[in-house]
């Protein structure tokens, strides 16, 4: 069993790829059937991945690790292999479940798209990689599949490459995303350095296990840190890079240039979230250094600081999936402020339940612009309510959740859980402070975001006549919904089951929970920030400008501050000045001196050869063909004079011969005498 | 011994003639003269069964066959080969006479044998004996020689069928 | 002049003679009378030697065949030699309606 | 004195036995007396017995020319010449006389000497073939120890003198009659050898008289052991008859001199005595090739029955000679001649393969017998040979024979 065991494993992330793979060979006419052979891939692997959840649940196989040898040279063996435990399990059947609904919801979406085929391969191309990363064992094959998973992810943002902006925008995301890989890959190096091996679970010296995990930290490098806290800050700056967070963050929204559908699979749900389970799945190695250690206070600080700068940003967009993309930096924020507290279990849940109604989120934002023809600008939006009902109903429970509305949505118990690891981080309340503002700040400009584009009238000159999405697109939004709501019963502190499932506690249910105070308190706060958040919101825009060109109404109370949050608190003009201006001075240098000296000096070698290429030629001519020629001509005229005796007649011959036998016989016996 | 000097001189003779005998069907018939006369040689000097067979292969059959084909090709142009005789003599013999004075000289100096009786016994029994043990695969090869050239002389000679004739004729 | 000495004597003349008729002889079919010729003055050769020198000729008791077997061989060849030589000049002559030697030098250098 | 009476009394010269070889003997005889040196009586010995053998084939040759006119015209129901002498007895001497006085005209542009030359060595041949078959017991001219190769040697000498005598006269239809003629007979002489091997092989000796003696003894009493009388034999005899009939030129193959076509093909130009030789040659050629006949294949003078030893053996010979004769003349009443091609094709494809076929049936025939199942020896060799010539005949009889003419007419 154990044998087919693994190969099914192997199977879940293999198919998509292998369905990438024979896309990648069809020509683009036949999308039709690049299409169906994704889903199915995707289908199967979702089915698999369902299988080895439920096969996880069972109790006494946690942890089942399905080793491979890669290669061996001498007698150092090279193992990777893909490792089943509830977290890896409860991510790739998220993965794979919500990537199946987005393909379906992108066959709608992309129908008229030209370049059908190759839209589907890259997905699935994507997922695969995904899987890969989600369910590996190794760092180094998770690292692999990192790097396949940003590839993916530049194809798609460039999708559209005849446009500029798409092309600088995949460009642009690939660099950044580049620079946190480096620094992954330096501690995977480290790591490997010390531990020998970078299997994180091999019976017992893998590398999350104590045999490793003591070694790294013994050792002590500069600084005084310990091994461990600096490899775990090299990670860390890798998932910040995927992740979007501050210092690399500014990828993520101009990201958006990608059609929607890569937008909500990729930039919402899966690939952002991987540095956050980078560190999730390497988490011990953080907390070696203890719950206020340098690693993971530098991951809550790193946390709560994006959370804060995205949300604040998020108030001053206007294209609908800017909004969207800056609120997904925030709540990977906020997951980076979880895993620091100590709650991993919280962060997974978060992660997953973002993954839901962001997903829902962007898809429904995708069948607004799909309705309205294209159209990306709420200030040109507007009313879109009774012109579609089904979408609208959708990006409501989307809404809800992510602001945190109580009690039935998944996303409320899931910040609640975050708020309350941060309140109870023994390494101050800064965290818990911006935490709780970010999410007051969250529900706002969620509200604002719903009431520009579904209420009020229609904005002139607006979108004329918007359609509602065909049923391939809604029912996606509505099975996303339905997942949104359903996962809040797993998270509710009464019967906390992830949590304990991905700790590895009983699952029991106590209705007790409730009455802790903690939880009360807690419970109460958050209601407090989603009901201020919605209402200042309301208050401000109640009725919003019919203009389409009108000042927003904050930007009337804000003023310059409104701009300055508009272009990202000028991070892109930062880098721009920081980073790529000395660059291209440099490379500007090396120009210049490659043109003065470098080309004159080649210039000089060039005649030089010509003139020895005349000598040789002339010298050739002369003396050798010249003497070669005359004895040729020599032998051919002696050859000529020889065959003259060649007459054809067989008696002349036969005369020579008679000649010839003579002489010899003479010769025999004048010899035989002499001797 | 007698035999052998009467028979020598006859033999070079008719050898002569065949040579030198203008007309060739002439050449032809002292040619098998001498190869009779040889054929008796033989006969004389004990070796009944290689005379018979030489007198029944070359004069009986060689000799014929000769003959036949210069009734076929009938050369007639006498007076030229007349004409160009004493050129081409000297030629010839200017090769013949070194080859003929080595082969003499050798015969003449090599022979110290001592004078034997000269009736020796051939007796084909030990000969066929001798010819199908030790000899037998050059018997057969012999065969398989005969017949190929059997059907290869057929084959060369055959006159081409009459579509293809007409062809060459024309 | 022992008889041997006279026989060889007698096969070398022949087969000069025989070389004479090759080399100067125009007509092809003359110069297969020539070839027979030498053929004959070899096979004289063994027989001269089986008969006077061999052991055989002093006693019958072990006879040493191989001189008539020799000859027995060459005649056969000579004669199918004869047989193949007549065809291709027959095969000649109906090609180039001559048997001229002289004529046929179509090889020449 | 005392050699008249050693004459008389010697007991054994006048047995009839020894009747053929009463002159030989008598020469011989005188010889001695006279004190002739051992050579001398020896080779007048010979000349007297090839004087016997001349003297009775000459007066066959003559008789043979009567009975040959007189049996053809039996068969064509005429009477056949009965002018000259009592029913016509004289007729030879009668042919003889016309022959002599007949002018004998050389043609202008024959070769005077090979044309006078080529009737003799058609003669001679014929007359050294003849002095080696064993006539009796005791009479054989010749016993030598090859006797069978020097008469195949001897006989292929004939072909060299058709042709001088076609060549020597100079013109073309006595040419193109040699050519045939030269043709046949290398054709038949084939089939004829090859078929006479299976005597050789069998008995095991190439001297005729060994052969004869190896063919006494009756089976079953009553059968003679003759070779003709085993499958194999009776089947080598009928080609080696088929086959002496075209070497000697005679009816079904006399294409050579046929009437009609060629005149008298390479006999054109002879006439007077030159012309009966020719005739002679032919004659004696026909004596030498069925006396071979007979002492390979009809026992020779073996005696038929067993109790007729009394006979001189030479009566048996002689009996056997004239039913062969008779064979001859019956064929050529009866048969009409045969197209060159036909018969060419007819040697080929038909006699060579069939006389090949002979060799092996003999030799498994002596085995089977040596090794005593006589019964196995008769059930293999009778088939062998019985069925491969079925096919052959029929083979022959639909398409070779068939052939129709090709014409060549003169461009």
């Amino acid at each position: 069993m154990a044998e087919n065991f693994h190969l099914l494993l192997w199977c879940v992330p293999l198919l998509p790829l292998l369905a990438g793979g024979i896309i990648a060979f069809l020509p683009d006419t036949r999308g039709r059937i690049a299409s169906k052979l994704a889903i199915a891939a995707l289908f199967v692997s979702c089915l698999l991945a369902l299988g080895a959840l439920v096969c996880v649940l069972a109790p006494g196989n946690e942890r089942i690790p399905a080793p491979l040898t890669w290669f061996s040279f001498g007698d150092v063996e090279l193992k990777i292999g893909l490792l089943l435990d509830p977290m890896s399990a409860a991510m790739a059947a998220m993965v794979t479940f919500v990537a199946l609904w987005i393909f379906i919801y992108s066959l709608g979406y992309m129908h008229d798209e030209k370049r059908f085929g190759r839209f589907f391969g890259f997905l699935s191309l994507f997922c695969g990689a995904m899987l890969m990363v989600v369910l590996s064992n190794s760092l180094l094959l998770l690292f692999m599949a990192w790097e396949l998973v940003g590839l993916a992810s530049y194809m798609l943002i460039g999708f559209y490459y005849e446009k500029p902006s798409a092309a600088a925008a995949a460009q642009k995301a690939f660099i950044t995303t580049r620079i946190g890989d480096m620094a992954f890959f330096l501690g995977m190096i480290w790591l490997y350095g010390h531990s020998g091996t970078l299997l994180f679970y091999d019976g017992g010296n893998g590398l999350l296990e104590s045999g490793a995990l003591s070694s790294l930290a013994g050792a002590t490098t500069i600084g005084g840190l310990t091994v461990s806290a600096a490899a775990s800050l090299l990670l860390l700056v890798g998932a910040m890079g995927k992740s979007g967070q501050v210092p690399l963050h500014t990828w993520l929204p101009d990201a958006m240039e990608g059609p929607t559908p890569v937008s909500a699979l990729i930039h919402a749900a899966t690939m952002v979230a991987a540095g956050v389970f980078l560190v999730a799945r390497t988490h011990p190695i953080f907390a070696l250094g203890g719950d206020t250690g340098i690693s993971l206070t530098a991951t809550a600080w790193v946390g709560s600081i994006t959370a804060l700068y995205a949300a604040l940003v998020a108030l001053a967009q206007t294209d609908i999936k800017r909004i969207l993309a800056y609120s997904t930096v925030s709540q990977l924020g906020f997951m980076m402020i979880a895993l620091g507290t100590g709650g991993v279990a919280a962060a997974m849940f978060h992660l997953i339940a973002h993954a839901f109604f962001k997903a829902l989120l962007f898809l429904s934002a995708g069948s607004v612009i799909h309705g309205c023809h294209g159209e990306q600008d709420i200030r040109k939006m507007g009313g879109l309510r009774a012109a579609m009902p089904k979408t609208f109903l959708t990006y409501a429970i989307g809404m809800m959740a992510l602001a945190g509305f109580p009690f039935v949505f998944s996303g409320f118990w899931s910040k609640e859980a975050i708020l309350h690891s941060a309140e109870y981080w023994p390494g101050g309340k800064g965290p818990f402070a911006i935490a709780a503002t970010a999410a007051l700040l969250t529900a706002f400009y969620m509200t604002r975001q719903a009431l520009l584009v579904f209420f009020g009238a229609p904005r002139k000159p607006g979108v004329h006549h918007p359609h509602e999405s065909p049923a391939v697109m809604l029912v996606p939004l509505m099975v996303l919904a339905a997942g949104a709501v359903l996962l809040s019963l797993v998270g509710t502190p009464a019967w906390p089951w992830f949590e304990k499932w991905i700790d590895g506690g009983s699952t029991g249910v106590n209705f007790a929970a409730f009455a802790k105070p903690a939880t009360l308190m807690l419970i109460g706060l958050s209601l407090v920030i989603v009901t201020l958040g919605v209402g200042l919101s309301y208050m401000i825009y109640r009725n919003p400008p019919d203009e389409s060109n009108a000042p927003d109404p904050l930007e009337a109370k804000l003023g310059g501050l409104w701009k300055f949050l508009g272009t990202g608190m000028g991070f892109d003009a930062l880098y721009e000045k920081a980073v790529i201006a000395p660059l291209a001075f440099v490379a500007g240098g090396i120009d210049a001196l490659e043109k003065q000296v470098f080309v004159p000096l080649m210039g000089l070698a060039e005649s030089l050869l010509k003139r020895c290429g005349i000598v040789t030629r002339a010298t050739d001519e002369q003396a050798i063909n010249g003497g070669f020629d005359g004895v040729c001509s020599g032998l051919q005229r002696s050859a000529d004079s020889s065959s003259q005796s060649q007459t054809g007649r067989p008696q002349g011959y036969l005369r020579s011969i008679g000649l010839g036998m003579t002489l010899l016989l003479v010769l025999y016996f004048w010899l035989s005498q002499r001797s | 011994m007698i035999p052998l000097l009467i028979l020598s001189p006859l033999i070079l003779l008719a050898a002569i003639g065949a040579v030198w005998m203008a007309r060739p069907v002439h050449a032809a018939l002292m040619l098998a003269l001498t190869l009779a006369l040889v054929a008796v040689l033989y006969l004389a000097l004990g070796a009944e069964f290689i005379g018979l067979v030489q007198f029944a292969v070359y004069v009986g059959a060689v000799a014929v066959l000769i003959v036949f084909s210069l009734l076929i090709t009938r050369p007639g142009d006498e007076a030229e080969e007349i004409e160009r005789r004493p050129r081409s003599l000297v030629t010839g013999l200017l090769c013949t006479l070194p080859v003929m004075a080595v082969l003499a000289y050798t015969a003449a100096s090599g022979s110290n044998i001592k004078l034997i009786p000269w009736q020796p016994k051939l007796s084909i029994a030990e000969l066929g004996e001798v010819l199908f043990t030790s000899h037998a695969p050059a018997v057969l090869a012999l065969a398989v020689l005969l017949t190929a050239v059997l059907i290869g002389a057929a084959l060369f000679a055959r006159e081409p069928d009459k579509t293809q004739d007409d062809s060459s004729e024309k | 002049m022992t008889p041997l000495a006279m026989m060889l004597t007698l096969s070398s003349v022949l087969f000069a003679l025989g070389l004479l008729a090759v080399l100067t002889r125009r007509n092809a079919i003359l110069v297969l009378v020539g070839i027979e010729l030498m053929l004959n003055a070899a096979n004289l050769n063994f027989i001269a030697f089986w008969a006077f020198d061999s052991p055989g000729a002093h006693n019958a008791a072990e006879p040493v065949l191989s001189g008539p077997m020799f000859v027995m061989f060459s005649i056969a060849i000579a004669a199918a030699e004869a047989a193949v030589g007549l065809a291709i000049i027959l095969m000649v002559f109906r090609h180039t309606r001559s048997t001229d030697l002289n004529k046929l030098d179509s090889l020449h250098g | 004195m005392n050699l008249f009476a050693a004459i008389s009394t010697e007991p054994a010269l006048w047995s009839p036995e020894w009747l053929p070889r009463l002159p030989q003997r008598l020469v011989e005889m005188l010889l001695g007396f006279l004190g002739a040196p051992e050579w001398l009586v020896s080779i007048a010995g010979f000349l007297v017995a090839a004087g016997t053998v001349v003297g009775v084939f000459l007066g066959g040759f003559a008789l043979l020319s009567l009975i040959e006119r007189k049996t053809l015209a039996r068969i064509q129901n005429r009477i056949g010449p009965n002018r000259a002498g009592w029913f016509g007895i004289l007729q030879p001497v009668a042919d003889g006389i016309k022959m002599l006085t007949k002018e004998d005209i050389v043609p202008a542009k024959a070769e005077k000497f090979l044309h006078l030359l080529a009737p003799i060595l058609i003669v001679v041949p014929a007359i050294l073939a003849l002095g080696v078959i064993p006539y009796g017991r005791e009479w054989t001219p010749v016993s030598l120890e090859l006797g069978l190769l020097f008469f195949f040697a001897v006989g292929s000498l004939t072909e060299l003198s058709v042709f001088i005598a076609g060549w020597a006269s100079g013109s073309k239809f006595p040419m193109l009659g040699a050519m045939r003629a030269i043709s046949q007979m290398v054709s038949y002489e084939l089939p004829l050898i090859i078929s006479a091997l299976g005597v050789v092989m069998v008995s095991g000796t190439l001297s005729l008289p060994l052969i004869v003696e190896q063919q006494g003894g009756f089976h079953l009493g009553f059968i003679p052991a003759w070779n003709l009388f085993t499958p194999w034999g009776f089947f080598a005899g009928i080609l080696f008859f088929i086959c002496s009939i075209a070497e000697a030129n005679r009816c079904p193959f006399d294409l050579p001199e046929g009437e009609s076509e060629i005149v008298a093909g390479h006999m054109t130009e002879y006439s007077g005595f030159k012309y009966a030789l020719f005739f002679m040659g032919e004659y004696l050629g026909l004596f030498a090739i069925s006396a071979l006949g007979i002492t390979l294949f009809l026992g020779g003078w073996q005696a038929p029955l067993p109790g007729l030893g009394f006979l001189p053996s030479w009566i048996w010979f002689f009996g056997k000679l004239a039913i062969v004769i008779f064979m001859f003349l019956w064929i050529r009443g009866t048969y009409p001649r045969v197209r060159i091609d036909q018969l060419m094709r007819f040697a080929w494809l038909c006699m060579i393969p069939m006389a090949l076929l002979t060799l092996p049936a003999a030799g498994i025939w002596t085995i089977l017998n040596r090794d005593g199942h006589g019964f196995l020896a008769w059930a293999i060799t009778v088939p062998l040979l019985l069925i491969p010539c079925v096919i052959v005949t029929v083979i022959f009889n639909r398409r070779l024979a068939s052939a129709n003419r090709t014409y060549r007419f003169a461009e």
